[in-house]
């Protein structure tokens, strides 16, 4: 049995009685068994007379396919379980006999003319080595069953997979023809709604959320299924369509803005009415969630505007805020006008026309605009919390805070906090302001840091911020002398009126923006000076005077110029610097007496001590000496009049 | 709210009430104090009626009753030496529902009203005291109102005090002692207006039973 | 036997003769979630409530016939918030046409030094319970559905036991005397429980 | 053993030897240089060839005629002693004829000197850092181009360096507890609570209501400006810590100058940097 195909067939064994059906309700009938003859007749139909017996092996070559053949036999025979051989009582033995013979004549005839044709007398086949034969069964069998179960299951996936593209297909074609009542339901999930007579109303509002506008804020929803069938349907086509409230059409937003005061009031009102381009509409009705939305929020928008407008005639400014048209104006800072705008445009051609003639780019305060929606979000949030549920259970409503006020003895201040709260306009005006201060404020430091090279001004700009206050720390110093001259440092807190300095000697100071450069000048020019006393203490010189606000030389305009004289180790040198915020500085060395030409050697002083007696001083030539910057010079110079 | 201490000035030598506290007020705007609108504390004084007879054994405890503009929104009920309850103003209802049960002697309403002054973080509170009709004495109420803890503040207070009291600036409050290093509230206040009114109405009726006899 | 609701004396605060409407009923444990999800529907948009609380109840023995009855209740959930003490007068006796009953009712927010502020006042503590459950509000009518609990040791929350199987339901209006209208307001919403709950004018003079 | 007079004679050697090792130096390089400029451009390849092989070999026969003579000078020259310690000064000692020159004992003293020298100089060196010289955290003398750009990355701390400093800080005080929060991204926020100060509802922008505060809150501003070393930033919030633990006795604590309790009705809120000491604001120059 060398040479098998590598694959093995296998039959597998039946039961002992023959299924001949299976029934619908799964009860198998079965075939009767055979009698002993009629078993006999049936093996004998079976025989197969190409079988070999193992002598008529003349012709290898042939004989392999022969012998797989028989191979398969074999197998077949055992696999059936077939009743024990008996070969003395086989009745066709000599039949079998005969056919056997001439099946081997047979053979040899065949093989004798193959090797006449084909010139091959022998043939060389490899020996394989056999493994034992049932065992081999076993993997196949096993390996068919294994088959056999996959495709059961392949086939199952198969068919539910099937199922589920119908399903897919089908859900899509639903939707396709999706009705009016399931839109509905969807609408309904994420949009209040009630039946008034035959109509569906729908609430746009913020009430529930709080809101106190009074307006109405409602909605209608429509059937829309009174289409052509036999028109193509359009792809949004959508059998629910809702009606918003004419006046909540189109979209809006809020701007704010701060400009220079505008002379002329009359042209005020419409300046802004319809500056911003309608993003273009897609073909068709859009979808109604889209819709509300856009309704929505012109809703708040509208909101926030009324409240807006409202605090702007009851409040009491110096300057009152005035309200045109869609505008609220206030002048938080004279010269300044912050505007808060209500823009509001509709689909129509009118506005889309004018939208797109000038398209100028102004400077929107998006974050003021940002603001004013989280602050009517959080005036809303107020007046929910107003009504919380009490606790314990059988304390009366009210508000929370109120309901401690009594058992916790609160005063009068926390009472007043609780009750008092600023208005809308009122906290954005403050965040204007305060917004405004501090990019003039880090617009002033920025511009001085590129006009002044020396000394050097840092701002160190604080990551966390609040709305009304920003905190920057500075930093003035001498590039290469960090480490000694760090003296000036300040922290500014903007605030929304004024900037708060502390300074790091421990003094504090309110400036307003003006006051503020004018500071930050008189103390680059100090640092100057308190640098040389630094650098003084540094080279070993000795400090003889020092004075910030010094009384002589011209009138500064900005703080007051300060000065400081220090002299040499030895005391031979001495030198004076005088810096002023606006005459700058000036540097005198004083030379000892004997070393000076030009004072005439007089007849009083002839003792070798009046040597000692301080000379004059000369003016050095500064922007002439060398060095990058003022105390890089000085440190020059200091070094330069130390004797070794 | 911080740490207060209620004290008792004595008229000055020769002066009537209206004068003294005049020369107190002038002296604490002489320091820099400014005006700051009036206040009032008032007390009530609850018995039990009549003879209660079994579970109630405190028939001569009294039951006070107390208010105070500085906290409009609360009613303090203590005892002597008892709990001291705050509470929202509906108490004042239920006194009356209690009306069986306790009764008002409304000829021991007291109260002290006055001047409210800021100097700082101080709150000081100068008032005359009355009984029925007549003005009895002084109050000065001192109100440090940046600490909690009675046991911090208290040298700070006394040299508040001395600077414009002189010597008649008060000795440690016994609602101090109890508690030295706990939060001071509001309730302790109240229990010092109660402990200095009783002083005062003790005192004139003292006088008044004196000048019977 | 008590104070008349009027009366002469001057007050300085607080909010005089206030009176509760109210209508009570009860329903068995296995009705609880169809009527929560009932009033979720019925009452206010706001998130509803659970609530769990301590009441004690506390009696002080005059002269006269009957004591006066005191409520003192505190939140378990809620560190920090005030006690709750309440007085609850006799129901109005009046015309049967009324629709809910009425009674007046005075609601005071204290400190926590309350229980020991009753005792020095001669209160002394009749009983407590604990009750857990959920509040909802519509307008200002206040819907408590609630569990009673045994309190097991005296003075505490912990490990009271279930007093029933079965949740009381509260509807109840604080308003200023006078206004019957809210009676019917009660009412009406009561009839929408129905037949959920049936929620009625329970007397509790009679059921002692 | 090398007599010591034979030291004399042996240095001509040395010389010699020294010389003949700058020879194979000089000539190992060449055969290097050689061997790097490769073949010359000659005109054909084999004359290339030939020629490059020719100055290779010539090279390296110098190598080997260098090497040859060092090898013979370097025996001639002999070995060196090593049985003292001190070498050939030690010797001096032994030397009769020098005994009464004070070498030996000058070389003695001047060992020591230099070891004094040494020491001293260190602590001055000590001494000088603490007094630093230096002007700048940059290093001086170094032109700006090729300084490092990146500096200011060494300013950013890895977050978990700061919870590790700010709980370690926390543990340090007691009285304080110290809450570490990053409300926008990594800038880290510390909320201080000291024991028995008041705590009003927090809110670390709106001022407090009470003019104490406000005060100290200013103080506290300068504190952070002058409690400054980019180099050791734990330690700074260490020293700032310290600081504002001494606000602990805020309403005990006298002023230090003036022994009062207050001074236009503020206690004394000023604290010395170094001392720690309670002054009041106006008290405090």
């Amino acid at each position: 049995m060398s040479g098998g195909p590598p694959v093995q067939i296998s039959i597998e064994s039946s039961a002992e009685k023959q299924v001949q059906e299976v029934g619908l309700d799964g009860s198998e009938t079965y075939v009767q068994p055979l009698s002993m003859s009629q078993n006999l007749a049936r093996l004998a139909q079976r025989i197969d007379f190409g079988q070999e017996s193992d002598d008529g092996d003349n012709g290898q070559g042939v004989l392999q396919a022969r012998e797989n053949d028989w191979a398969e036999q074999q197998q077949q025979e055992e696999e059936e379980g077939m009743i024990k051989f008996q070969p003395s009582l086989w009745p066709w033995d000599s039949v079998r006999n005969h056919i056997r013979g001439a099946l081997t004549e047979m053979c040899v005839l065949y093989d004798v003319l193959t090797i006449v044709k084909d010139k091959r007398y022998m043939h060389l086949d490899p020996v394989s080595q056999e493994s034992t034969t049932p065992k081999q069964n076993q993997h196949g069998l096993l390996l068919v069953s294994k088959r056999k179960s996959l495709l059961g299951a392949a086939q199952i996936l198969l068919k539910g997979g099937e199922r589920l593209s119908k399903s897919v297909a089908e859900n899509q074609e639903n939707k396709r023809q999706r009705d009016f009542n399931s839109e509905l339901l969807r609408l309904r999930q994420h949009w209040k709604l009630r039946k008034l007579g035959d109509k569906i109303l729908g609430d746009l509002s913020y009430r529930s959320a709080g809101s106190l506008f009074p307006h109405q804020g409602t909605f209608e929803v429509i059937k829309n299924t009174d289409i052509d069938l036999d028109k193509k349907i359009p792809e949004d086509y959508c059998p629910l369509d809702v009606q918003i409230p004419s006046d909540l059409e189109g979209s809006a937003h809020l701007k704010v803005s701060i400009q220079k005061q505008s002379s002329d009031i009359g042209d005020l009102g419409t300046v802004n009415l319809f500056r911003r381009t309608v993003p273009k509409a897609k073909a068709g009705t859009p979808h109604w969630q889209t819709k509300l939305e856009a309704a929505q929020n012109v809703l708040l928008c509208k909101e926030i505007f009324a409240q807006l407008s409202r605090e702007a005639v009851q409040i009491k400014s110096q300057i009152p805020h005035i309200v045109v048209k869609n505008q609220i104006i206030s002048q938080p800072f004279p010269g300044l006008q912050l505007s808060i705008s209500f823009c509001h445009s509709t689909n129509d051609k009118k506005s889309q026309k004018s939208s797109s003639d000038k398209t100028i780019l102004e400077d929107h305060l998006y974050v003021l605009e940002h603001n004013l929606h989280q602050l009517i979000r959080e005036f809303h949030k107020q007046t929910l919390s107003n009504i919380v549920m009490p606790h314990p259970a059988s304390a009366p409503f009210g508000h929370k805070r109120m309901r401690l006020a009594g058992p916790q003895a609160f005063d009068k201040n926390e009472i007043n906090s609780m009750q008092q709260s600023e208005g809308l306009l009122e906290k954005i005006i403050k965040q204007a302001k305060h917004i405004f201060l501090r990019s003039r404020t880090a617009r002033s430091i920025d511009s001085m840091a590129s006009r002044i090279e020396d000394p050097q001004i840092q701002a160190h700009w604080s990551s966390i911020n609040d709305v009304y206050e920003s905190s920057v720390k500075v930093l003035i110093t001498s590039q290469g002398y960090e480490q000694i001259c760090k003296s000036i440092q300040l922290q500014l807190n903007i605030g929304v009126d004024q900037i708060k300095v502390v300074h790091r000697d421990g003094r504090v100071i309110s400036l307003t923006h003006q006051e503020l450069q004018d500071f930050l000048l008189s103390q680059m020019s100090q640092h100057q000076v308190l640098a040389v006393q630094q650098l003084a203490k540094v080279m070993g010189w000795h400090v003889l005077s020092f004075s910030n606000h010094v009384g002589l030389g011209p009138v500064e305009s900005i703080g007051n110029a300060s000065s400081i004289t220090v002299a040499s180790p030895n005391g031979d040198y001495a030198i004076s610097v005088h810096n002023g915020p606006e005459s700058g500085s000036k540097v005198m060395v004083q030379f000892p007496r004997c070393q000076s030409k030009e004072i005439p050697k007089s007849d009083m002083l002839q003792d070798n001590k009046w040597n000692y007696l301080r000379g004059p001083f000369k003016e050095v030539q500064w922007n002439k000496m060398e060095g990058r910057n003022f105390v890089y010079k000085m440190e020059l110079l200091m070094a330069a009049l130390t004797p070794c | 709210m911080g740490v207060t201490c209620v004290t008792q000035v004595p008229l000055a030598e020769g002066k009537s009430v209206q004068q003294t506290v005049e020369i107190l007020t002038r002296k604490l705007e002489q320091l820099g104090a400014e005006k700051q609108g009036t206040f009032y504390v008032d007390c009530e004084t609850y018995h039990t009626a009549g003879t209660n007879v079994g579970t109630t054994a405190q028939s001569g405890k009294l039951l006070y009753i107390m208010h105070c503009s500085e906290h409009p929104l609360s009613t303090f009920a203590l005892f002597e030496n008892g709990p001291c309850l705050v509470a929202d103003q509906n108490l004042d209802v239920l006194m009356i529902k209690l009306k069986g049960f306790f009764q008002n002697a409304k000829a021991n309403k007291m109260e002290t009203r006055g001047t409210r002054y800021q100097f700082c973080d101080f709150l000081i509170k100068i008032g005359t005291v009355t009984m029925g009709q007549s003005g009895r004495g002084i109050s000065v109420e001192v109100d440090y109102c940046p600490c909690a803890v009675p046991g911090d503040c208290w040298n700070l207070m006394v040299e508040f005090m001395q600077s414009f009291m002189g010597n008649h600036a008060p000795t440690v409050p016994p609602v101090f002692n109890s508690k030295h290093d706990a939060l001071y509230s509001p309730a302790d206040t109240m229990m010092q207006y109660m402990e200095l009114l009783n002083k005062i109405r003790k005192h004139q009726q003292g006088t008044v039973t004196g000048m019977r006899l | 036997m008590e104070a008349p609701p009027v009366t002469t004396m001057p007050v300085s605060g607080g909010t005089i003769n206030m009176m509760e409407y109210l209508l009570q009923g009860s329903i068995l444990d296995q009705g609880l979630e169809s009527l929560l999800h009932r009033l979720r529907g019925l009452c206010d948009n706001m998130e509803p409530e659970t609530f769990a609380d301590h009441e004690s109840v506390y009696l002080l023995k005059g002269q006269q016939a009957s004591p006066f009855v005191l409520r003192a209740r505190r939140p378990l959930d809620r560190p920090g918030a005030p006690w709750h003490l309440r007085y609850l007068g006799q129901p109005e006796a009046g015309d049967r046409s009324r629709h809910t009953l009425v009674r007046n009712c005075v609601d005071i927010a204290t400190s926590e030094v309350l229980p020991e502020f009753l005792q020095e006042m001669g209160f002394r503590m009749d009983h407590e319970f604990v009750a857990k459950g959920h509040l909802f509000r519509k307008g200002a009518m206040k819907v408590a559905v609630y569990k009673v609990f045994r309190v097991l040791v005296a003075g505490t929350a912990d490990g009271a036991e279930p007093l029933s199987l079965s949740y009381l339901v509260e509807l109840s209006v604080v308003a200023p005397a006078g206004q019957d209208s809210v009676a019917d307001e009660v009412r009406s919403f009561a009839e929408q429980l129905r037949p959920l709950v049936q929620l009625e004018k329970i007397d509790p003079k009679r059921l002692m | 053993m090398a007599d010591p007079l034979n030291v004399g004679v042996n240095l001509e050697a040395f010389s010699q030897a020294i010389h003949s090792i700058q020879a194979l130096r000089s000539s190992v390089t060449r055969v290097f240089d050689c061997l790097k400029d490769g073949m010359k451009n000659k005109e054909s390849q084999e004359a290339r060839e030939r020629s490059f092989i020719s100055d290779f070999q010539d090279n390296l026969h110098c190598v080997n005629r260098d090497l040859n003579e060092l090898e013979r000078l370097s025996n001639l020259v002999g070995k060196p002693s090593e049985n003292h310690p001190l070498h050939n000064s030690g010797l001096l000692s032994l030397d009769p004829v020098h005994d009464k020159t004070p070498l030996y004992s000058q070389l003695l003293q001047a060992y020591k000197w230099s070891n004094k020298l040494q020491y001293h100089a260190g602590l001055a060196s000590g001494l000088l850092n603490q007094q630093s010289l230096k002007r700048s955290a940059n290093q001086m003398g170094v032109s700006a181009k090729r300084r490092p750009k990146a500096q200011p990355t060494t300013l950013v701390l890895p977050p978990q360096y700061i919870d590790d400093v700010i709980t370690r800080i926390d543990r340090m005080f007691p009285e304080m507890t110290i809450h570490l929060s990053r409300p926008n991204g990594t800038s880290a926020m510390l909320l201080v609570c000291m024991a028995f100060l008041i705590t009003p509802t927090l809110d670390i922008w709106s001022k407090s209501n009470y003019q104490v505060f406000q005060k100290v809150t200013d103080h506290a501003t300068t504190a952070l400006l002058h409690y400054q070393l980019p180099q050791m930033p734990d330690v700074v919030v260490r020293s700032f810590m310290t600081w504002l633990r001494s606000y602990i006795k805020l309403f005990q604590a006298p002023c230090q100058r003036c022994g009062k309790f207050l001074q236009d009705g503020l206690p004394p809120t000023w604290r010395d940097f170094r001392t720690l000491e309670a002054f009041h604001d106006t008290c405090r120059q």
